[in-house]
């Protein structure tokens, strides 16, 4: 697994009361744990597990920002992400792509901190247009983060302001390759640094009454 | 009633911000016995990027790359605002070339026909039927071809500039959005009738479903498609002329009802009427002269003390612009009433109540509720 | 134009008055003429839309401007009416039993701007803003990019040289008239 | 509901047989439109650095970072563009002075690290770069003022009949108007030879507030009212507005801002130590260099003292430029200024024999300012006839008050703006003028503006002119004869004119004016000083210090650098002003290091 660089910010000490997270598997496969454990029959089954997941990108529908305006010509005729088994999902339990489709306003990031954990892994974040980079169009604003890989983790970033259907779908390829390869691993890293995202979280949303990461 | 009836009867639900039926990030916190809604309060501030906060620091052109983005499916209306607004506080607006006048109506024009292809589709999109959004949203798709071959842009244009607009048109735009787009419209609007105005299910949905009642036009300052399905003749491209429209021929569109349907009905409309509209100016439009006038230094230039309100007819309604500058290089005040203003939230939560729960999402659309020109 | 403004003089006093356009007219009043005044225009002038409720800090002079715009939405004209509060504890009468449409405009610039209107249905209910606990946001004296600075961390690792300071120092610009300290 | 409403929606199955919407999945994307505002892309040759993309950028995403060596004219620094900003409004294309960055029509980038989204256009390679379509500048839409504000003048018919300034100046509202074109890039500073902060003064200017443009411009020009009138502003050839099109009037900005003080003591803000207190200098030559020296040194309580041939100080700007140009009035209130500082003047006094010695040892310091006073001779037969004149001396007779006749006709030999001071002269002395010169008229040294105004007062410019040789015609009038040139490839950079051979041209004049150029004349130096203080050829060169070879002798103006203008002997004279404290040891030896760049983070 790629070891992905940690953005820096300085970060107190973990939050009080954080539960412990469940003990990162391999997978998610139903009684994955009982199947042999021979190195070549494990990498096998990750490849295939990886080019299955590659194959069903399922997005949820939550136009966060205003990226998603482009959004609705990919899901229909024109653009037709079917074809290249996307869809979109109405609700976080179906999906396993985030598409956080521009800026996020500190009221929106609550939602999408909770709309993402409620999503089953192995997940993944598209940041989509420039403002989930370094903060875009509204860099000053009090309202909006700049960065939003302090607070979740972002595998593909597609920049633009905003990225046309077409740049979508190429950042979708590049999602969709790196699942394969087993490198889109953004779900890996928030559990692992789940503190230090909690961190992040709770430093911003001052008015903190979300559930504990239970997933 | 004990309080465990109460409970039993009246049921809480947040109506988004997640919510495949919600016309953007926004929400509404309702109230339910069984599944009709006796009350609802809208929630905006999910996309709220304080633009009035961020213009005061920016210089004038600075501000207008960043007004487009207060409404996205027509960010054109937001351009011309700006641009007239502090055009006739700095006494430019008598420097607006011929050309640039009418390049800026078409700009218009398309953007209007752009959002009622999109939010047509959303109509029905919202009651679940798929196959029409398929079809206008690509029909919109062909309106923002053209919109990126003439302003370089998808979707935020940034392209009505004090003085006029940045560029001329390009070469054979005119025969393009005939062949490409219009003709493809108006070929493709029999088969929508078909699927939508003739659809049993729409009818069934849509007719007599929140009834907005016409005393509360006058005192609410309801606009757009909203007000136009009432009867009432209202539109701010005849009211308040503006640009090239009192040259151009064409009628307000009404119709009786003043449902759901009525409101889908006039966007059917003016989505011809805009085709229409488009042709008459592709038509009379002068092919020579400069499309925007001789600009001052714009890192320098200054606005002398003054206020204005300026408006137009955006597809959703009437827009305007409230504009105070104070003679320094920046706004000292810009406040952004959008027509959402009103119709997401006081006068959706007055037809809250009563209504079904399914209905809510289609009520919502028909009222296209935008909710970033809400919170701004 | 001419003619309401008069009409409104014979029975309010108004401070200044000023025609932006023909369709468009400002007139300044007390602020304890408003409300009298706007209920005085629904009621018995075609005046009866209100279009728009806005505030504009002058923090200079210590005041906040609010500006109610009506229409006459038959007559295709509108009227600004401007008054001046105090920015210290800033209160103003509210308008909301006029227009019910006035909550939401109230409630905006209560959150936003700290004005307070008694009476008013949602004031103190945020509207925009959710666990704000800084300086009402649009009050000119709130610094954004400092909030940014201290709540929005950026990308690191970029460096600007300003071409005018860099041009200076490589090619020796000083002057004569100050001691450098 | 109606049979037909339950049928009706089933006409859309009628669609399933048109050809689909969709655009195919093909390798490679479809392509921007050809304005599409994509990627940005740079030419790092036109591109000057001025930074006018990153000042306009609302975003903030454009940083200027150090590519090139910095010249005159181009800071080195390119464009940086941090695509996490970014918003693809293209102001920056559209503000671009030299029209060198511009967009590519691609539009796809996609990365999973965030820190990736950064480069320099036209610096760090790109499969973009060099792209043929994409947003370009479109020459009917400017967001900076091309357009000088126009500078009224003296209509030529009627001001070859006086001796008042052609140049009528701005009004307040068209220096303010003018001021607001600056983009305040700086380019200009490092131009100027003093190094002059431009930018800020033209900052003050367009704010209104006058009094701080002066304080601004009197911070490192001590005779600002005269490069305001004459100055060959180099400012504004390398002006980034001026790239394509007209520069700033930085000239004429000075010039309005120091016209309307006449009391400059009681405006100028001086905040120095007096660390000159009880030490005395002396300044030979009162032309720019040496008051320059006798100012700034006089305010920090030096005793200084001018010494001056001619009646009245100004040294070349006061024998040399005619008044039409330069008005005794804002000389006098220069030299009036001095006096204020405290500056004690000697004029009619040229110092000559042992005088030097003598002054070395009498001063701290001694600065020489004397300029270059022996024109150089036509190198043509009959040069000495009566009626051969220099222009110098004509420029001089007529600014010292003295009867000046020139006849009726007159040609003057040479190019720079010394011949042309002296055919409007003479065209005011009421002559037919002729000017001839060796080269094409593009090759003049003179101001292009001079040389337009003296063209528009009746002045003929005949170029690639060799005078042959001047004789003397029966009626006492001389007859001047030259040859045609034409231009030949030259090693030395700019072609060369060479006679054609066997053709000969008369024109009969009453007066040749040579103005061909002077050198220095160091025979009132002591020889075994003026040996040190300069080589064989009479060149003087000084160190960084601005001192000659020989100890407490400073020099500076035309004597020491070869672009022989005022701005230039200014800056030499601000040179020793530091130098002479430095030999004092009063300010620290200089430190030869790098300069260490001003790097602003950016959060």
């Amino acid at each position: 697994m790629e070891k992905r660089k940690l953005p820096v910010l300085p970060v107190a000490a973990p939050p009080e009361g954080s539960r412990p997270h469940a003990p990162l598997g391999e997978g998610c496969f139903l009684g994955e744990e009982e199947l042999p454990k021979a190195p070549a029959l494990k990498e096998a089954l990750a490849t295939i597990k990886n080019w299955f997941r590659a194959q069903s990108l399922w997005v949820m529908a939550y136009g966060t920002g205003c990226g998603a305006i482009e959004l609705r010509p990919l899901t229909t005729a024109r653009f037709d992400m079917e074809r290249f088994g996307m869809a979109m999902r109405p609700t976080p339990r179906q999906s396993n792509v985030l598409i956080v489709s521009g800026y996020l306003a500190t009221k929106s990031l609550k939602r999408v901190i909770r709309a993402y954990e409620q999503m089953p892994s192995p997940k993944w974040i598209v940041g989509l247009g420039s403002c989930t980079i370094n903060g875009g169009m509204y860099w000053d604003s009090y309202n909006t983060i700049n960065r939003l890989d302090l607070y979740l983790p972002v595998d593909v970033y597609i920049a633009g302001c905003m990225p046309r259907p077409e740049a979508l779908i190429e950042g979708f390829k590049y999602l969709m390759e790196r699942v394969k390869k087993g490198e889109a691993n953004g779900w890996h890293h928030y559990l692992e640094n789940l503190d230090w995202y909690k961190a992040n979280q709770k430093k911003l949303i001052t008015d903190w009454n979300l559930p504990d990461y239970n997933w | 009633m004990t309080t465990t009836e109460t409970l039993r009867r009246r049921v809480q639900l947040w109506f988004g911000p997640q919510h495949p039926g919600i016309t953007g990030n926004m929400s509404v916190q309702a109230w339910l016995e069984g599944d009709t809604l006796t009350q609802g309060i809208t929630h905006v501030g999910y996309l709220h990027r304080a633009f009035e906060k961020l213009m005061e620091r920016r210089k004038f052109i600075q501000s207008f790359p960043i007004v487009c983005r207060i409404c996205v499916p027509e960010p054109d209306t937001n351009e011309y605002l700006l641009a007239a607004a502090l055009e006739e506080l700095s006494g430019l607006d008598r420097e607006v070339p011929e050309k640039a006048l009418w390049i800026r109506t078409l700009v218009l024009e398309m953007s209007r026909l752009a959002a009622m292809l999109q939010v047509l589709g959303g109509h029905v999109g919202s009651m679940g039927l798929g196959v029409v959004p398929n079809w206008t949203y690509t029909l919109r798709d062909y309106v923002l071809d053209r919109f990126e071959e003439l302003t370089g842009a998808r979707v935020y244009h940034m392209y009505t500039v004090f003085g006029g607009v940045r560029r001329d048109l390009p070469e054979g735009f005119a025969e393009r959005m005939e062949t490409e787009v219009l003709a493809k419209i108006e070929a493709k609007l029999p088969v929508i009738d078909n699927a939508i105005f003739d659809s049993s299910v729409f009818r069934k949905r849509a007719i007599g479903v929140g009834v907005v009642p016409e005393e509360w036009a006058d005192e609410m300052g309801i606009s757009g498609p909203v007000v136009r399905a009432m009867g009432i003749p209202r539109d701010t491209r005849k009211d308040f002329p503006y640009l090239k429209y009192p040259e151009l021929d064409f009628e307000v569109v009404t119709t009786t009802g003043s449902d759901i349907y009525a409101r889908a009905w006039i966007r059917r409309q003016e989505i011809a009427q805009s085709v229409d509209l488009i042709r008459q100016i592709l038509r009379r439009m002068p092919t020579e002269g400069p499309y925007c006038a001789k600009l001052p230094n714009m890192l320098t230039w200054t606005i002398p003390p003054g206020q204005t309100y300026v408006r137009a007819e955006a597809s959703r309604g009437e827009m305007g612009y409230y504009v105070v500058t104070d003679g320094s290089d920046k706004m000292r005040r810009v406040h952004v009433r959008g027509p959402s203003y009103v119709h997401g939230v006081s006068l959706l939560e007055r037809l809250i109540p009563g209504t079904n729960i399914a209905d809510l999402s289609p009520l919502m659309v028909s009222l296209q509720t935008c909710p970033p020109e809400i919170e701004r | 134009m001419k003619t309401i403004i008069d009409d409104i003089r014979a029975r309010f006093s108004v401070e200044w008055e000023h025609e932006q356009r023909a369709d468009l007219a400002q007139i300044g009043v007390a602020p304890g003429t408003v409300v009298p005044l706007l209920t005085w225009m629904k009621l018995h002038t075609p005046f009866v839309q209100l279009n728009h409720l806005s505030v504009v800090d002058w923090l200079e002079d210590g005041e906040f401007q609010l500006t109610y715009l009506l229409t006459d939405p038959h007559g295709h004209r509108s009227l600004m009416v401007c008054t001046r509060i105090p920015r210290e504890e800033a209160t103003m009468e509210s308008v909301h039993e006029l227009w019910p449409q006035a909550v939401t405009y109230e409630q905006e610039i209560n959150e936003m701007f700290g004005i307070h209107f008694p009476g008013s249905p949602r004031q103190g209910v945020p509207f925009i803003l959710e666990g704000w606990d800084d300086l009402p946001p649009m009050r000119r004296d709130f610094d954004t990019v400092a909030y940014m600075h201290a709540h929005h961390p950026s990308r690191p690792g970029r460096e600007h040289v300003d071409p005018r300071v860099y041009v200076g120092k490589v090619f020796g610009e000083r002057g004569y008239l100050h001691d450098d300290d | 509901m109606s049979l037909k409403n339950t049928l009706a929606p089933f006409s859309a199955w009628m669609q399933a047989f048109s050809k689909p919407f969709t655009v195919p999945d093909e390798p490679g994307v479809r392509p921007g439109a050809p304005r599409y505002r994509g990627w940005h892309i740079n030419d790092r040759e036109t591109c000057i650095g001025c930074g006018t993309c990153a000042e306009i950028c609302q975003n903030v995403a454009i940083d200027m970072v150090p590519v090139d060596e910095p010249t005159k004219g181009d800071s080195g620094l390119r464009p940086k563009v941090d695509y996490g900003r970014c918003c693809w409004c293209a102001l920056c294309v559209d503000v671009c002075p030299s029209g060198s960055l511009a967009m590519s029509n691609e539009y796809v980038w996609v990365d999973h690290d965030g820190d990736a989204f950064r480069y320099t256009p036209g610096v760090d390679e790109k499969p973009w770069d060099g792209a043929e379509l994409g947003w370009r500048k479109d020459e009917g839409f400017d967001i900076v003022d091309h357009e000088r504000v126009p500078m009224g003048h003296l209509d030529p018919e009627e001001r070859i009949h006086t001796w008042a300034e052609v140049v009528v100046g701005y009004t307040e509202e068209e220096a303010r108007r003018e001021a607001a074109r600056c983009v305040e890039c700086g380019l200009c500073v490092a131009a100027c030879p003093a190094h002059m902060h431009i930018p800020d003064y033209i900052a003050a200017i367009r704010d209104g507030d006058d009094v701080r443009a002066l304080n601004v411009i009197y911070d490192n020009n001590s005779m600002p009212e005269m490069c305001g009138k004459v100055c060959t502003r180099r400012c504004e050839s390398v002006c980034s507005i001026g790239v394509n099109g007209d520069p700033l009037a930085i000239r004429w900005l000075k010039r309005y801002v120091t016209e309307r003080f006449d009391d400059l003591k009681s405006v100028l803000d001086v905040d120095v130590e007096r660390v000159g207190e009880g030490r005395k200098i002396a300044v030979i030559g009162g032309g720019p260099s040496g008051i320059t020296v006798a100012y700034y040194l006089a305010i920090r309580g030096f005793e200084v003292t001018i010494h001056e041939a001619l009646p009245q100080l100004g040294g070349a700007t006061f024998f040399g430029i005619p008044k039409y140009r330069f008005p005794m009035p804002s000389l006098e209130k220069q030299i009036k200024l001095l006096e204020d500082a405290g500056v004690k003047i000697v004029t009619n006094h040229r110092v000559e024999g042992d005088e030097l010695r003598r002054m070395l040892e009498e001063n701290d310091a001694v600065f020489i300012g004397t300029g270059l006073m022996k024109p150089y001779r036509l190198g043509a037969e009959g040069e000495d006839l009566p009626g051969v004149v220099y222009a110098l001396d004509l420029l001089r007779d007529k600014n010292i008050g003295r009867e000046v006749e020139v006849g009726e006709r007159v040609v003057v030999v040479g190019g720079g703006n010394v011949a042309i001071d002296a055919a409007r002269v003479s065209r005011r002395l009421g002559a037919e003028v002729t000017i001839a010169y060796r080269r094409r008229i593009v090759d003049m040294p003179a101001d292009d503006e001079e040389i337009e105004d003296a063209e528009a007062e009746g002045v003929e410019i005949i170029p690639q002119a060799i005078p042959l040789r001047v004789e003397r015609t029966d009626d006492g009038r001389l007859d001047f004869v030259w040859g045609p040139a034409e231009m030949v490839p030259s090693d030395r950079g700019r072609p060369r004119p060479k006679l054609i051979e066997g053709v000969e041209h008369h024109m009969v004049v009453d007066r040749v004016i040579v103005a061909i150029g002077q050198s220095a004349d160091h025979s009132w130096m002591p020889p075994d000083i003026a040996e040190k203080v300069a080589d064989a050829k009479g060149w003087i060169t000084v160190d960084h210090n601005g001192m000659t070879g020989h100890r407490g002798i400073f020099a500076g103006g035309d004597l020491v650098n070869d672009t022989a203008d005022a701005i230039s002997a200014i800056a030499d004279g601000l040179r020793a002003v530091e130098g002479i404290q430095r030999f004092l040891g009063i300010l620290p030896e200089r430190e030869e290091t790098e300069p260490e760049i001003p790097v602003i983070t950016v959060r």
